[in-house]
């Protein structure tokens, strides 16, 4: 069984991060993973994304032609990348900065107003956080609990540890939010 | 709006010799401004049609979609030595070689500073911002001592990694330049001497006079880690302390 | 009527910030609006001060600025 | 250290070459390979260990020339056009017989190209982009994990035979972060001494690090030897995977990145019910060619997957001499092969 | 002009390449090519031509980049490590289209090597030295005269198909003088114009030379361009000579001087009653696979002759797939095979 | 002889860390005179155990078999680069970085001043005889203006080929190096003078002070077409006054 | 049929320069020819040498291993050369500098002393001329007269016509001079 | 007795020249004789006029002359 999701945005909004927290929270739950993130000139001032692949065997190919999951934290991620996810698979989509529906419906759509729910958990910075708890939720690949405690080990190993309270409860937030 | 805007006459807008086309450069970029002195320049001089804009290696590599001009985009460092080739085929071209620090003064050193020894009829604007931008921060020849980057993460170490070089200093001591002058951009008076300079620069050409450098103080917000606006500070504060602005060489 | 107007292109903006702190007269701001590139865009908060100077323009590195100024009476 | 991390490929590279005892590194920043050039930056001056930012890839390329002659482990790395500015170098490295590990983490060529990965440097790695009749080993790995270890192989290859090792990589696997069991650092003490290296004319006739005479007859004698080692290389250190081949009727050939990717195709093909295996030489340089004759034997088609116009094909085409069908498929630019795109080429020679 | 002269190989290249109506010269000394060099120094400036001595192989080459792009006829030689700091700029050159004559006296190698005729450095030129999916058309002079007819043909191809084009000679071929009549120069003002050049935008968009585009796909579409031009330049421009091939039972495959020379071999193998022949490709790429194949068909042995340890016998060895014997006799280190040593090595194949 | 051998003590001898190999210079080659004060100097200093000699490309490629020392022959121009990743690796070695002015101020520009710039611990010998000797005499960056060369028959011209580069001017510009000087060799106090800045400048190394360059006008009286004592007058009367002979930096 | 010849001696005895002269001649008699030299290092201060073959059809390898032919203008060429001349070649050999003979009896050995002979004729650089003389004597590959001709013309063209009588006189006594 | 002596090796020597310009008491000369290399050496014309100083062998780049200096009365 093989999962994977494709997680783009613009610069500064922490895909790349978010990616690299998944794909460790994975790994410690026991899953084969990679991480591949777009990387060079195009995310400058541009968008950014990664893919990340879990798998219970090893991982094949660390790109996707064919993504399970997509979290769209703005429109042009969205406009480029719906119509490579996998029938029946999951979109998170950030409501607050895509002003469109998603047109494809053969796919799960979870729509979450990410940036309003960043000035609610208090930090924009945040939302990140709050879309991958949305995608944990939905997709139910790794526990919720499994993401967090990860999260915590990076920031605090990255000298970030006051930001961990803000960032397990943005997990929560995005978690309680996606139905 | 309230303004009535048939009263008015515009005094400001983009040259005429640069495409619409967005830049590239992050925000607060200072290779931005030099973009549009470069474009009013050419305007003023009226020579987009014979103008050759030489893109580089490093995040001025997309230059060629910005002037309503031909373009060659070259080797990471071999600009000048494009530039030479470029000059000698067709002398009636203008030649405009734009380089970053990292391409004239590390990779490049050779070709600069051959070119400018023999006094090719060519205008080179060097764009030092103490950091390798296109790639992500690593040193530059021209980084500060202190200055930490990807790859001085102490910061950088006289004794490891040597001094900034003031390569404009070391051209200013051949025979053949026809002048040489450090430029900053960090606020309207310098951006007004850099423009002036450029000018310069560029006539010297058109005139037949021979090789001119305009080395540029600019920042790197994104690399520096600051604020634009802060970035700008840091130049005066800082980086001028090092790389004293003004005239090198002037034989015009 | 003011004797200067500055017309900002919001979508070459990068809300850098350049210009607000270029502006002797405090004219600009941040508007507080993301443009399609998610850039926070200025916009003249104080249109009424301007009097086309052209500094801000001059220091924007996108080219995001157009200046106009008062018609000297010929 | 046994503790499974996830780590970049460029990373598992650098900190392979540490664990491999990598005394002096030198290098200059290129896309895709940063990571490794910040990976030394940060941890060689912490281990009192040489890391130099060269002012061009031909400084670091002759730094690491130095470093060799002295007799230390030494590395450099950088991507497709800077390793065409080394190949000078690297012609020289063969010529005076120096050990040293150079690793490429290709990307979309030719000319500046752009930073997406790509194999398109094979030829110029396996037959030689520099001048003058030499190899270096060349080693394909196809997982971070494979990065790692073929970078301590890639030390001691070098040391054992005294020749250039390249480190064929790309862009795709300098980027990617996978889990990996990090080696354990070997006991740099413990290395054989170079009897040949230059450390000081005391108590022994001076040694002498050179690539040249210019008698044609003793520079001959020179090229025999290297020739001599050649042959050892070729019948000691090939090394290649076959995945699945027992039973193939087709069997993709590829390397690296590529022969990742083939290994998703070979399960959804087998789940259609073609018979296809993979064969992944990891050693380009010897290239496997007698197992691939071998193999050719036995299957109907040999199909050549590269992000390339086609490089390695040639070597799989001199091995298969026609026995089976060769066909090739390739992206090119940086684009890179998708598994389905892969199985469509294969269903074109599946009955 | 008519009038037979004798002349140095170096020499006739150089008058070649002005009567091909080459505006700008751009090179670095190294032997054994000074007299390329000495002859464009009195000859392109009489001329009103360009001459420049580079400060370096790389400046060379990025000079003649810049004199390509605005569209005049260029040229740049060197000889075997000189070209090999020229690989970053021949990739570009390849990767933005641009035409340019590139010619290599090879000496032999690895690294410093010495300044003896040698063939090893076809590999480099026909597989790609740089980085990169590139070809240059590698033509391969055998005589005197020919350096100087296949000159003018290498500055007529690289501007039909927009691509460098590389004359491999060998210091013999440079240092040997030989009767020679020189072609008559062409009418510079009548070759077609470049309407991609970079002459200025005046009165037209603006044009741009580039080898670049970060998004791969766009990358790819240049890849495939460049591939559609070289699969032209296979059906249009492959040359070859085959001698006394019609009975031969053996035949030596060789280029260049080796080739000459092996004319001599046949003399005196045919003397002695063993039928020999000589395939001798002139474009060494596009390589002649199949005329090559087609001879294999009904010989016995294909003897590849090289001085190098065997470069184009893997290109021998793809055409012959195993039809026919292919042995390979080589010389190294700018040892040049006798014919006494040549006649030795197919009597071990004469039945 | 009429002289009685055991009443005379021996004055001059051949330095003990030479090797008896025969030089392979043309006759009157002042290499060769740099040959014997660098076996001087270290015998001098007793250092030939651990010094490592540069081999350049260059009439002076076969230094290697000179020296009773380790040595190592590197490409053309990239001795300092070599120098560099040598002292690194092992910074008890003594290393002479010994290069032509092709080598040294024209391909391997980048690598000599970025040594220098680093400040490298080594000794470098830069010979400058305005002509690249090996190669037969091809113009070297430090030609002179008129003279004739191969590739400059009609001697050198500025508008077209440059000006003669003074590189120690442009070394002596950086922050880094300990002691740059210009020597010369046509007379026995110009020998006894350049004798004296090589020992200087290796006993920098010794001393780990730092990146020490010597360069030294001499003759090529092949390519110059002249005698060697005719060679050595025109080093008087119109080498140095290009090049003016003297200390550029002391911070010893 | 085809004639080969070595011509070797020190830097500065002309070696080259004979070896030119004679190959133009032959090319101005109607003759297939190659000039092939050593060059490089090797010539600067040691020795030099060149070599000329000349042929009824197109020549084969320039390079020969069986010369027909050697001229000898010093020791160190004798003792380099003296075993590759092909049996029942010539050998013109500088007597004034060899103090040696010449060790095989299956060739046609000339002694002709050189240095002696260019005393004679006043210019000790014309020696190269008087063995050439000597050579075209022996083998008659060329008639004197065509490289007499061929020698005024390239001296004239190389602006040196004023040494033309001396080298005619040169190539006259070592014509003389072979027995 | 002479003050110094020098001893040339001819197959070192070139005959340059350097030598001979060098020595300020005029001891040195061509021989006339060709070495092995076919160079004309130099040899002492007047060995008695050498006072040691060494100033040849300083200027020999081929390193061919030994200098000998009369020994000081201890
Ligand atoms: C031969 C080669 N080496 C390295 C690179 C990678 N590279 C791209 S841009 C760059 C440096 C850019 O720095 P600089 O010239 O200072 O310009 P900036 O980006 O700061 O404007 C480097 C090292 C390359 N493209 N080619
Ligand atoms: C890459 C490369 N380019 C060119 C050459 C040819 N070459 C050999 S020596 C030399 C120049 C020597 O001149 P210089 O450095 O001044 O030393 P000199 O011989 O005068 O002592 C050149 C160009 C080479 N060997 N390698
Ligand atoms: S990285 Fe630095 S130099 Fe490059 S565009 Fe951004 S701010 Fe400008
Ligand atoms: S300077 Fe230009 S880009 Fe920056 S904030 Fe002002 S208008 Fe926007
Ligand atoms: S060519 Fe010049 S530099 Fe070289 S050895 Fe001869 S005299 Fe010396
Ligand atoms: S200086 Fe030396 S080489 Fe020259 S003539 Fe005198 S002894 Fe001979």
């Amino acid at each position: 069984m093989e999962r994977s999701v494709i997680i783009a945005g613009f610069g500064g909004q922490g895909v790349i991060l978010a990616g690299k927290i998944l794909a460790q929270a994975a790994m410690n739950h026991g899953l084969e993973v990679t991480w591949l993130p777009s990387y060079g000139p195009e995310m400058r001032g541009g968008t950014a994304n990664c893919t990340v692949v879990m798998a219970n065997e090893t991982v094949g190919s660390p790109i996707v032609d064919e993504p399970t999951s997509l979290i769209a934290m703005n429109l042009p991620s969205l406009d480029k990348f719906e119509q490579m996810v996998a029938k029946g698979g999951t979109i998170i989509v950030n409501s607050s900065l895509v002003n469109r529906e998603v047109a494809r419906n053969d796919l799960n759509v979870i729509k979450l107003p990410l940036n309003d729910l960043g000035a609610k958990v208090g930090n924009m910075r945040a939302i990140n956080m709050i879309a991958l708890g949305g995608y944990v939720k939905a997709t139910g690949v790794v526990p919720l609990e499994v993401v967090k405690e990860t999260m915590a080990q990076m920031l605090e190993k990255g000298g970030k540890g006051k930001f961990v309270p803000l960032n397990a409860k943005a997990l929560d937030e995005g978690y309680n939010a996606a139905h | 709006m309230p303004t009535d805007l048939d009263s008015m006459v515009k005094v400001f807008s983009r040259p005429k010799s640069l495409t619409e086309a967005r830049s590239t450069y992050c925000p607060g970029c200072q290779h931005g401004i030099l973009t549009r002195i470069i474009g009013q320049t050419i305007d003023e001089l009226n020579i987009a049609e014979r103008t050759l804009i030489i893109a580089p290696v490093g995040c001025s590599v997309f230059a060629y979609l910005w002037y309503r001009c031909d373009a060659v985009q070259v080797a990471h460092g071999r600009a000048s030595a494009v530039a030479t080739g470029i000059k000698r085929a067709d002398p009636n071209l203008v030649v405009l070689s734009y380089q970053g620090d990292g391409d004239f003064a590390s990779i490049g050193t050779a070709e600069s500073i051959h070119a400018a020894n023999r006094g090719e009829n060519i205008t080179v604007i060097f764009v030092n911002n103490q950091v390798y931008g296109m790639t992500g921060g690593e040193m530059a020849p021209t980084t500060l001592i202190g200055q930490k980057t990807t790859t001085t993460p102490s910061g950088r170490d006289a004794a490891m990694f040597g001094y900034p070089i003031r390569f404009s200093e070391m051209i200013a001591q051949l025979d053949a330049p026809v002048y040489v002058t450090r430029q900053a951009l960090y606020d309207t008076k310098r951006i007004m001497d850099a423009t002036k300079a450029i000018k310069k620069a560029f006539t010297n050409q058109v005139e037949g006079k021979g090789y001119s450098l305009v080395e540029v103080l600019a920042t790197c917000p994104t690399n520096w880690h600051m604020k634009p606006v802060d970035a700008s500070r840091h130049v005066v504060d800082v980086v001028t302390k090092v790389y004293p602005l003004g005239d090198l060489v002037d034989r015009g | 009527m003011p004797r200067g107007m500055v017309v900002i292109d919001k979508e070459r903006c990068k809300g850098c910030g350049l210009c607000i702190a270029a502006c002797p007269q405090k004219v600009l701001a941040y508007s507080g609006q993301l443009n399609h590139s998610g850039y926070n865009v200025v916009h003249t908060e104080h249109p009424e001060a301007c009097v086309g100077c052209t500094f801000c323009a001059l220091t924007c590195p996108d080219i995001a600025i157009e200046v106009y100024r008062e018609k000297v009476a010929a | 250290m046994g503790e499974k991390v996830l780590l970049r490929g460029n990373e598992v590279i650098a900190e392979a070459a540490i664990r491999a005892g990598c005394q002096c590194y030198f290098a200059y920043p290129i896309t895709p390979q940063a990571e490794l050039l910040e990976h030394m930056a940060v941890n060689m001056p912490r281990l009192g260990r040489t890391f130099v930012q060269a002012e061009s890839e031909l400084g670091a390329i002759n730094m690491v020339y130095g470093a060799a002659s002295v007799g230390v482990r030494t590395m450099t790395s950088s991507s497709s056009p800077g390793i065409s500015l080394k190949q000078e170098g690297i012609s020289y490295l063969a010529g005076s017989s120096l050990p040293a590990v150079i690793v490429n983490v290709v990307r979309g060529g030719p000319g500046l190209g752009d930073i997406a990965p790509s194999q398109c440097d094979y030829f110029q790695a396996t037959k030689g982009g520099g001048h003058g009749d030499y190899h270096m080993i060349v080693l394909g790995p196809s997982t971070v994990p494979e990065a790692g270890t073929l970078t301590m192989l890639a030390f001691d290859l070098a040391d054992k035979y005294r020749t250039p090792v390249m480190i064929l990589a790309d862009g795709m696997l300098g980027q990617m972060m996978e889990p990996v069991d990090l080696p354990d650092p070997i006991d740099v003490a413990s290395l054989p001494k170079k009897a040949w290296a230059t450390t000081g004319a005391k108590g022994r006739d001076p040694n002498i690090i050179l690539s040249f005479d210019l008698d044609p007859e003793v520079l001959k004698r020179m090229n025999l030897e290297l020739q001599r080692r050649y042959r050892e290389i070729e019948k000691n250190e090939v090394r290649y995977e076959e995945v699945e081949t027992g039973d193939a009727d087709i069997v993709i050939a590829a390397y690296g990145t590529t022969a990742r990717i083939a290994k998703t195709v070979i399960r959804m093909a087998r789940a259609e019910g073609i018979k296809l295996g993979l064969f992944r030489p990891i050693t380009l340089w010897p290239f496997p060619y007698a197992p691939l004759k071998k193999l050719s034997e036995r299957v109907s088609t040999v199909l050549t997957v590269e992000m390339s116009a086609g490089q390695m094909w040639e070597d799989v085409r001199l091995a298969v001499a026609e026995r089976a069908e060769t066909p090739f498929y390739g992206e090119m630019g940086g684009v890179v092969p998708t598994p389905r795109g892969i199985l469509r080429e294969v269903k074109k020679y599946a009955h």
